[in-house]
């Protein structure tokens, strides 16, 4: 069982998490620039999550990314794949070189997801609102098994929740009483093009999920402790019957001011001299040693078709 | 079928009793074979698969992206899935899940699309697909088919669920004439000469290869002798046999019960104008919405009638000849 | 203002509507017998339904089906094809002997709804779900008109609510405060192979409207002082910018006991025999003369190709 | 533009500049339309048109079959409805709303498809489309159409809103040269001679048109006259232009920026096999999903190159020569 200490994690494990999440946010720094493309915004919201989940909650083997036993996780908002595939870098899926492979013709790190590139990637996506219907799915499938312990994480953008078929899903997952499916809302306050609330309003948001039969868990998603103990109940206390969702409430952009709540770094490459700005703007807000691009003097390979939006 | 005057008792039966009868048999075989349903299971004939295996039978409900999502993920799991719907539903309604979530990674997802071509209910122009062979053609690496009879269709769906990755096929309601022994095999990619001849290929696939015989028999009467070759792999196609065929007859018909924009017409001109360009007349819904009406009074309404077929054959000889 | 004594119809009122209800289902079986096709339980579960909304609270102009200030009505669920032709044409849309061309070729009632052949109807349908979106686009079409006081229905299925792009327009119509939008869920318990319940629960269902922002009435949907009373509530009461909900608990195949909550009967057309016998049943149990099939020493004229399921 | 060495300062605006200044210019004239979106506008530029008419823009979320059922309602209401999202979403995740919401009553929509063909971002397979030339194509009574430069597009543009009825069209993020003269027009079912010649004809439709423009000059070196012809108007498509030109330099090459299947190479082929069969090559995306990467390699990678387009043009006249 996972140790804690009264609902808090041991200072050490803490710092331990901390710094793999500001880790998931350089690397996804790094990917996009050099890239040239890619979501910054929706990256930086779900690192805290990324980190608890693969450093902490989920068993998972990376040297055997097929292993029957594992805890499967579905990025749903597949646009936040440079969060992911830093996650799974640093986890050791496959070398952290790889990251500036990111959207490289023939690499193993598609824009999108990709699953038959990437190892350890449970779906292939990049349409929003699909996720939860292929995380159901696999946990429908996981119940044939004869050994069914392993669960399903399926991770979701806020603005992704105006999509139907997450509610399709939502649905057959109370019918199927599926507990051992848990989701994970990203819930960011900001969609691609501007505030949730404004463009597509989801809220009451818990309520919806309650009347779709799940069991609702909110949390500070950038406080590692309040997601460990969500992760903790969702595992050992609350499962009867009903699927749960973690509302995670962040912030789009955390970590970097001019991103934060900004729209307009949902999806932008920034050019080296940005990057280096924002990774020591990292450090420096994380309490890390300086330390800017680390590619800042290559020339970038290739056009900077997609510069933003 | 349409005019089909076959008498009750000898009579093959309805090509979805077909379905569901080749369904239980691979069940029997294949333990990781799931089927999924949303609410149509009595209409599909799924119900018969429910009945022989209710544990690995799954209602998702009126859902039609959440059924696609739902089997993705259990072929992740190392299923074999069968989310069965109209084929509206699978073309239209979810085909960004059919594309992504399961064509995108090459899934073994096997679909069977009901509701095909010319209304065999009542229900009109939105329930029956006629763009669903022209869509999951363009999906890259769908595998497309649509059976000349029931042993045609229980041949497809063996060879379906043998293939890895992601495979449409076509049921009609129509009950078809048997073309093919109980022997018949499917492979992908290969077509099926059903009558030599040499003046004119007839290229029929589903429902409409046994009309393409008929009009090759009224043809005859007039001297003709047209080959019939039934496309039941409409991707991939039997492009060598295509392209050996009307290159003999030096030109073609094909027939197609689904739009002819896109489907199997375009599947023939496109190999034969790349190959072997000889005049081609095409049969199928001529980009008009389908209504609901009696199935004969359809097919005579859109052309689609033997007697079509064998006009288009002579217009096809015609422009060979160059006496049009 | 419409009539009403406390709460009640007055009782002459009652009786005509309950009349148009009892023809509603008459003439859905002639349709569908003759017809050869279509469907039976849901066209009998809105009959009151449509009875109250054709015949008492909306406004339209039979003779003058596009009249700017007409309230609209949009069957989402447009398989209930008969039961809405049977009670336009009772509200003088067509003659009532167009129902005999119902599903023939070139004649003016489709299967599945289409508009573009009979005059009065709101839009096209068959594929379930995406009527309530047509709704929202008509009811934001009318904020931008001089006199924008019509008001939009829209009739759902209960099996219906399975679809995601329900819940998107849902959502939607919420979002931009559509109080002169009015959505009934014709909430008879049971889809097109079985109950709702069974195959893919939607309850807590008044919830799942309240957590998306709806004003929610539930009533019983075959009782005709309910239904005007929420119909009445929802203009005169309720809008203060919110869509409503009129959630009708009905039963399906109401009116004749062998299709009553029968999936059996939610697609099969009777033949002639036991055409005349539903039709009887119904005269008996609604108090009317007794009344068989009028049709049935003709011979069906077309093929009973599709003879259920 | 694959490989456009043009200096910065003369080089035409993205097409999707035009597409939003075009927009803006509709917008002016008529007041009964609205551009609704699925929060993307900053993407697909009709921001332009919130900034200049922000009663008239309606954001939906992301929710892209509520988006197309809204569309339906308020041009069932009289309005001039624009639903604007990237082309796999309309192509694909509201098929059925666009097919039967739409489509069916034939209501009076415009739809913007962005995202075409090659990804033009690093989005990769999921975020470009290559089906949407097929896919509608096959609904009936949908015009389909794909611009060959800004002229074109803004042209398109002020027929398709003139046009009754439901209009498909592509907008590409390529900047394309400028083929057309300001003054340019564009009528459904009207082809374009860019450059005329006899000795093979080039079909192309939109940015692929430039390419077709680019091989003809490569050809010319060897002392071949490529015809070129413009098929902005997929569907209705110029069957007298595509006809007479195939059938006078006697073979052709189509190049699309979509998948081969269905698309623009079938709707010329179904054509010529009918009435003037003569060999084709086609030139597009080849059956495969189109993943993330640099434009200029994607050109390559998928042979949708000037060099791919002028080789397949040798290898059309080969084939008319029997010589290959
Ligand atoms: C079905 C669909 N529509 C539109 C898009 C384009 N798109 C990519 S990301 C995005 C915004 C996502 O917002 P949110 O779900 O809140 O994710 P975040 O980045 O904030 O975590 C959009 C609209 C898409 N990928 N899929
Ligand atoms: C998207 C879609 N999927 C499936 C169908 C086939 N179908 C027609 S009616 C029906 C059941 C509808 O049940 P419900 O909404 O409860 O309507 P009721 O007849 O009970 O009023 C189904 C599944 C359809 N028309 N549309
Ligand atoms: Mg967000
Ligand atoms: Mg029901």
């Amino acid at each position: 069982m996972i140790e804690r200490i009264g609902g808090r994690l041991p200072d050490a494990e803490r710092d331990r998490l901390a710094a793999i999440a500001y880790r998931i946010r350089r690397l996804s720094v790094e990917m996009i620039t050099w890239g040239q493309w890619g979501h910054i915004g929706g990256s930086f919201s779900m690192a805290e999550i990324l980190a608890v989940l693969y450093f902490r909650h989920m068993s998972v083997r990376p040297e055997d990314p097929a292993w029957e036993g594992r805890d499967r996780l579905i990025l749903s908002k597949a646009h936040g794949s440079p969060g992911l595939y830093a996650a799974m870098a640093l986890r050791g899926y496959f070398p952290e070189s790889e990251i500036y492979s990111y959207c490289e013709l023939g690499g193993i790190l598609e824009g999108h997801t990709d699953m038959t590139r990437t190892p350890g990637l449970e779906a292939s996506g990049g349409p929003l609102g699909m996720g939860l219907s292929v995380a159901v799915g696999r946990a429908l499938g996981l119940r044939y098994k004869a050994d069914p312990r392993a669960r399903v994480f399926c991770i979701l953008g806020d603005g992704e929740c105006n999509e139907g078929n997450v509610w399709e899903a939502a649905m057959a997952a109370a019918h199927y009483q599926l507990d051992d499916l848990i989701a994970v809302v990203d819930y960011n306050k900001v969609m691609a093009k501007g505030f949730v609330h404004d463009q597509m309003a989801i809220e009451p948001f818990a309520d919806k999920w309650r009347a779709f039969g799940w069991e609702v868990l909110e949390v500070d998603g950038h406080d590692l402790d309040a997601l460990d103990d969500a992760f903790h109940r969702a595992r050992w206390i609350l499962p009867h019957g009903r699927p749960i969702v973690v509302i995670a409430h962040t912030v789009k952009g955390m970590g970097v001011e001019a991103a934060e709540f900004n729209s307009k770094w949902h999806t932008h490459a920034p050019d080296g001299a940005t990057a280096d700005r924002m990774l020591r703007e990292l450090a420096r807000r994380y309490g890390f040693p300086d330390e800017g691009y680390s590619r800042l003097d290559d020339p970038v390979a290739k056009e900077t078709f997609y510069g933003g939006e | 079928m349409a005019g089909s005057d076959a008498p009750a008792a000898g009579r093959p039966k309805e090509m979805r009793d077909a379905f569901a009868a080749a369904l239980v048999e691979l069940g029997q075989e294949l333990p990781r074979m799931i089927v999924l349903d949303a609410d149509l299971h009595t209409s599909s004939k799924t119900s018969a698969f429910k009945a022989a295996f209710p544990d690995r039978f799954i209602q998702v409900g009126i859902a039609e992206q959440d059924l696609f999502g739902i089997a993705a993920g259990l072929a992740l799991e190392g299923f074999q899935p069968v989310p069965s719907t109209f084929a509206v539903f699978a073309a239209r309604r979810a085909l960004d899940q059919v594309a992504i979530s399961i064509c995108y990674p090459g899934l073994d997802v096997t679909i069977p699309g009901s509701y095909v071509g010319l209304p065999t209910s009542r229900a009109g122009a939105s329930h029956n697909c006629i763009e669903d062979i022209a869509v999951m053609r363009a999906l890259p690496g769908m595998r497309v088919a649509d059976a000349g009879d029931n042993a045609d269709l229980r041949a497809i769906m063996r060879t379906a669920m043998a293939t890895p990755g992601p495979v449409y096929f076509r049921v009609t309601r129509l009950t078809v004439p048997d073309l093919f022994g109980p022997a018949h095999t499917f492979t992908w990619g290969r077509g099926e000469v059903v009558i030599e001849g040499a003046d004119v290929t007839l290229f029929g696939t589903g429902v409409m290869t046994s009309l393409c015989v008929r009009a090759a028999e009224t043809l005859v009467a007039d001297g003709i002798r047209a080959e019939v070759v039934h496309l039941g792999s409409i991707k991939p196609l039997d492009t060598d046999l295509v392209v050996a065929s009307a290159s003999r007859t030096g030109c073609a018909v094909t027939a197609e019960n689904a739009s002819i924009l896109g489907g199997l017409g375009a599947a023939v001109t496109e190999v034969l104008a790349e190959q072997a360009p000889v005049p081609v007349q095409r049969i199928g819904v001529r980009d008009r919405w389908v209504d609901s009406g009696g199935i004969d009074d359809l097919f005579t309404h859109h052309g689609m009638q033997p007697s079509d077929i064998a006009a288009a054959a002579r217009r096809a000889m015609a422009h060979r000849d160059g006496t049009r």
